[in-house]
């Protein structure tokens, strides 16, 4: 989806603070006292709903018997947050969601599915810039260039070379040298 | 039989093939590109491994990719399933020298049918009658010219490799010619990485009839009786049927019949379909042979009730057929309807979008092939095909009434998909009468056939 | 569900609070800066959830094609509210909706399917008590008391005599003569 | 044909029954508690009534209720379904006196058909084999005892009204037998009304066989095969298939050849279930008719191809069955699964909830049948039965390797399910080597299935 236009935002933040002042205390209370499983409330073209926690416990457990549970789960997570289609973070979901709560960490990947090399002078500690090749993934037989996303330094390993990764897989974490106006852009 | 088996494939294709594979219980990983991280076929997989970008050529059009991804995830075999590489025998090619095998025909029967003009003096030699062609193929436009003057305007541009249409032109005097062919190179160029085309006479008002056929390595081959594809937009097939209303019980026999004798004699291997042009007195000839299972496969196995996926799978491993012609028995009626995310009144453009409520229609003798769910995102990159609706009946009257049930109960909110024109066709007298044409859809208009099927 | 415990339910105020005041502006900030369609946040046991208006208008037409539509958008309202299973407003979406904003009348219920009598002498204007016959419906020729759910005022009639009614269909308005308690009660 | 057909049921099979209305081009309306107004059938139907609250007493139950719903939406026949007043002779008599038609068997039939005793005396004397019983139902516990020691001991109290294993008891001494009659009368009282009770000779190790008949107003008559549904948990199937691996081809084809012809010419009418005991010799006691549609139907559907809903329908409305008993071909092996909200590890407890997610399984030779939806709420008013899984294949190895793949495949989230107990019974010795006994889950123990299968 493209970027909203500023009035647009400042609309919607007036809703949705309309609803979180006149009708959460509302919802709050009527969920409270009652046995209801969860509770919406429209306003204008905005919603709030509130779900009493049921026990999807085993039965998403379930759900992911016998398949990749991983990725299952991740898939469960991309559509609890409801970013559809967006497919920019790659790897394990331990992975994505790390990158998700650290702004100061951010992860070199695979250009393609094969295995995995670093580069022997490319250690933890080594400082790289953007663009910088730390590795390579061999498909079949011919090296893929892995480069550093970023300038930084490189950080803890999340695979070891001659392991098989698949692409978009995070490889190793490069470590930001992090500016005030990165920081207060990314908390936006 | 294989130990695991690679899905180089994405949507209602890599959900079919992942069936058939826990139905022989085999292993099997999906390979998907970055936009079908979220896909029902990954969801439902024991294991799956992303190969690439959402852009195909990156993902399931690279060799690269997908036999890398097999051989890291130890798999044995690659089912390409239709359309990607499904009938690249170059990637056939390839897959054999890394020692996996292709879940198709082997390499070297993809080669000898290859070239749909050398497949059609191949099978025409084993009998089979061919429409009146170029001589080869067009070497250039003064060859085009001479071509078209002997076989008769007016004749079919068509490429030697690929199929859906693309750099296929129909054309009706020598003045269109030359600007067409020129189209029709780049097109196929673009589409298929060959230019090369040749010259068919068009016939007028022709059916589209194809006959399902399976052939073990051992030579033992039977078919599965015909379809009728002559339902078509834009030479883009959107519903299937069988038994075809355009031939008697007799006719279809033989037609059958004399496929199956012409493709074992010429030595072909797997499942695959022979695709005729049926004119008005219920001549048929022969027109290309398709090497991979094909989209409207479920309407033969509603007929046969055969499995044609795992039948492939198993002719790929070596196994034998396992049934005989005798074991093939045609019951009823079954109809499939292409469900596309395509805006009809819009010229059939495609749409995208997030499902927000998918209910599937059920009961006896529906069946719905679908990579559909609620929550399911309609990524922009690929085909518009969503899913396959089959309907199954004791007769064709019995089918159409559950056809137009089963279509009034299926739902799919957030998405605009082109139901409305099965509907349409569903009560359109030329459809209802068996009397559909290829060229029928185009002619009348598909704006006409939906007013004509809104009153 | 049974009712639930005093206690658990000032926990449940305290966690929901917590997410209203801690959670909430981070999400506007962020849904209102992003293209994404939706926002979840997990607190504790609990959800909060925005959700952008989707364009869901066709679409759900298409899915009422050919059926109940009036029925079809009662049962999402149902949905929409979140209180599943709970089914004690019967009648027309319209007349549902009216209940729920419309704090100061509440309407007289059929009783069973049938065909609907208003008694003569209780017409709009006329004082009832609850539990005061106002009319009938009759099933199969044996009539089924409509009576007053509360004590107050006849107003407008939903439905006509003669017409045929559904079990819980809303027949006529009692507007209520509410005290300051009621009130206050209702707006909790 | 009818013009307006009320449905008075709920969950799988109203929707069942709307689909066969579709197909007929026939009008629908569902009738439906205020529990149920969220449900499938109510969001699918063209036209909904609520007929009462959740307590299906004073709705589903309601004869008035019922009939009063039909008459004010203009409907001329009434679809009982199963269950609820399926089967209740007294319902048929006032629907008729309404003017409406029952769909089922006339009244005058059901009444013939109602005492379980006086039926097996009826299809008896047609040449139908017996279970020794009691000589009418049981006056009091002298009679009781009497009958009991003249039959032998074990014997099967059981009531006449009713199935689904309420009052029915096994009791294998005199002194067992007055407190179980005392435990059956009330059992029987509760659940249908009618507490008259019969004994039947208990047959150890026995398989519950049935045959599906199919008899129009004109006494054409056709069996569609039998059914097994010997998996059974105190007295509840909940796995059904056919053809029963308990007989062989032509003891199946003499079984179901004896019950057409008895039941044709005992006068019966619609379509039916003759149900019968098979002991470890083979040999086939006939015990109770099902004047209904059952649960199982669609196993007989996917051998056979026909709709016995629409069948059914069409009979009650005196058309001709359409159809020989030539016409009935039965193919392949097909199993149904019913899929209850059961917690298999806290004896079968029920459970309901929010279903947050459900993916059905698909594919070739795969059926679904349910109510279920993502968002659907399952209500704790009535039985657990969530939906029906029904697999079809060539042969029961085929049919029991999709039903794992299916099994695997089905995803309710939110719901506990029974589906762990199929698993187990897939991989289940006794039931793979088609073994299975009415008797031996209760014998062996559901725990224990379940431990094995989890191995």
């Amino acid at each position: 989806m493209p970027d909203r236009k500023e009035s647009a935002r400042l609309a919607d933040h007036a809703q949705i603070e309309g609803l979180a002042d006149d009708l959460l205390p509302a919802l709050i209370a009527k969920l409270g006292a009652s046995g209801l499983a969860e509770l919406e409330v429209r306003e204008g073209d905005w919603k709030v709903r509130l779900r009493r926690p049921t026990d999807g416990g085993s039965s998403t457990t379930r759900s992911a018997t016998g398949r990749a549970a991983a990725r299952a789960a991740q898939a469960h997570a991309d559509h609890a947050h409801g970013d559809h289609g967006q497919v920019d973070h790659g790897g394990s979901e331990q992975a994505g969601s790390e990158t998700a709560t650290n702004p100061y960490r951010t992860a070199a990947t695979s250009p393609a599915v094969g295995v995995y090399h670093p580069k022997a002078e490319v250690t933890s500690g080594s400082r790289v810039r953007a663009g910088d090749r730390i590795g390579s993934v061999d498909v079949l037989g011919i090296p893929q260039e892995v480069v550093a996303p970023v300038n930084g330094i490189v950080g803890a390993a999340m695979v070891e070379s001659g392991d098989a990764v698949e692409y978009g897989q995070e490889l190793v974490w490069i470590e930001l040298i992090a500016t005030t106006a990165e920081r207060s852009g990314r908390d936006a | 039989m294989f130990a695991k088996i690679l899905i180089a494939n994405r949507g209602e294709i890599a959900v079919r093939i992942l069936r058939a594979c826990r139905t022989l219980g085999v292993e099997a990983v999906v390979a998907y590109s970055e936009a079908d991280r979220d896909s029902l076929a990954v969801q439902l997989a024991d294991e799956a491994i992303c190969i690439g970008p959402a852009d195909a050529k990156r993902s399931y059009l690279s060799a690269p990719a997908v036999i890398s991804a097999a051989i890291v995830t130890g798999c044995d075999a690659i089912h390409p399933g239709y359309g990607f590489l499904s009938e690249d025998e170059g990637f056939a090619e390839v897959v054999r020298a890394h020692q996996l095998t292709f879940i198709g025909p082997p390499p070297q029967v993809l080669e000898r049918f290859a070239s749909k003009e050398a497949t059609r003096r191949l099978l025409g030699a084993q009998g089979l009658a061919t429409i009146p062609g170029s001589n080869g193929m067009l070497r250039d436009d003064l060859h085009a010219l001479e071509e078209a003057e002997r076989i008769g305007y007016p004749v079919l541009i068509k490429p030697s490799a690929g199929g859906g249409g693309k750099g296929m032109r129909m054309v009706r005097t020598p003045r269109e010619l030359e600007s067409a062919v020129k189209i029709c190179r780049s097109e196929a160029r673009a589409a298929f990485g060959d230019d090369s085309l040749y010259l068919e006479k068009w016939l007028e008002d022709n059916r589209h009839v194809e006959v399902q056929v399976a052939v073990d390595r051992f030579g033992h081959g039977v078919h599965l009786g015909e379809r009728d594809c002559s339902v078509q937009r834009r030479h883009q097939k959107f519903l299937e049927e069988a038994p075809t209303p355009a031939l008697g019980e007799a006719a279809r026999a033989e037609l059958a019949e004399r496929a199956i004798k012409a493709v074992v004699a010429a030595g072909y291997e797997n499942v695959g379909t022979l695709e005729f042009l049926v004119d008005g007195s219920g001549n048929a000839y022969f027109i290309e042979i398709n090497c991979r299972i094909q989209v409207e496969h479920p309407v033969t196995e509603m007929l046969t009730g055969i499995d044609l996926v795992v039948a492939q799978i198993r002719i790929a491993a070596g196994e034998p057929l396992g049934f005989s012609q005798a074991d093939v028995t045609l019951r009823g009626h079954a109809i499939e309807f292409r469900i596309n995310a395509e805006d009809v009144e819009h010229d059939f453009r495609p749409s995208t979008g997030l499902v927000e409520r998918y209910l599937a229609p059920g009961g006896p003798g529906v069946r719905v092939d679908s990579h559909l769910f609620t929550g399911y995102e309609v990524p922009p990159f690929y085909d518009s095909l969503l899913g396959k609706l089959i309907v199954w009946g004791p007769d064709r009257p019995a089918a159409i009434a559950r056809a137009l049930a089963a279509l009034d109960e299926l739902v799919i909110d957030g998405v605009v998909t082109n139901v409305k024109i099965h509907q349409a066709l569903l009560r359109n007298e030329t459809f209802l009468a068996g009397q559909m044409t290829t060229n029928l859809v185009d002619r009348v208009g598909a704006g006409a056939f939906l007013a004509a099927g809104a009153r």
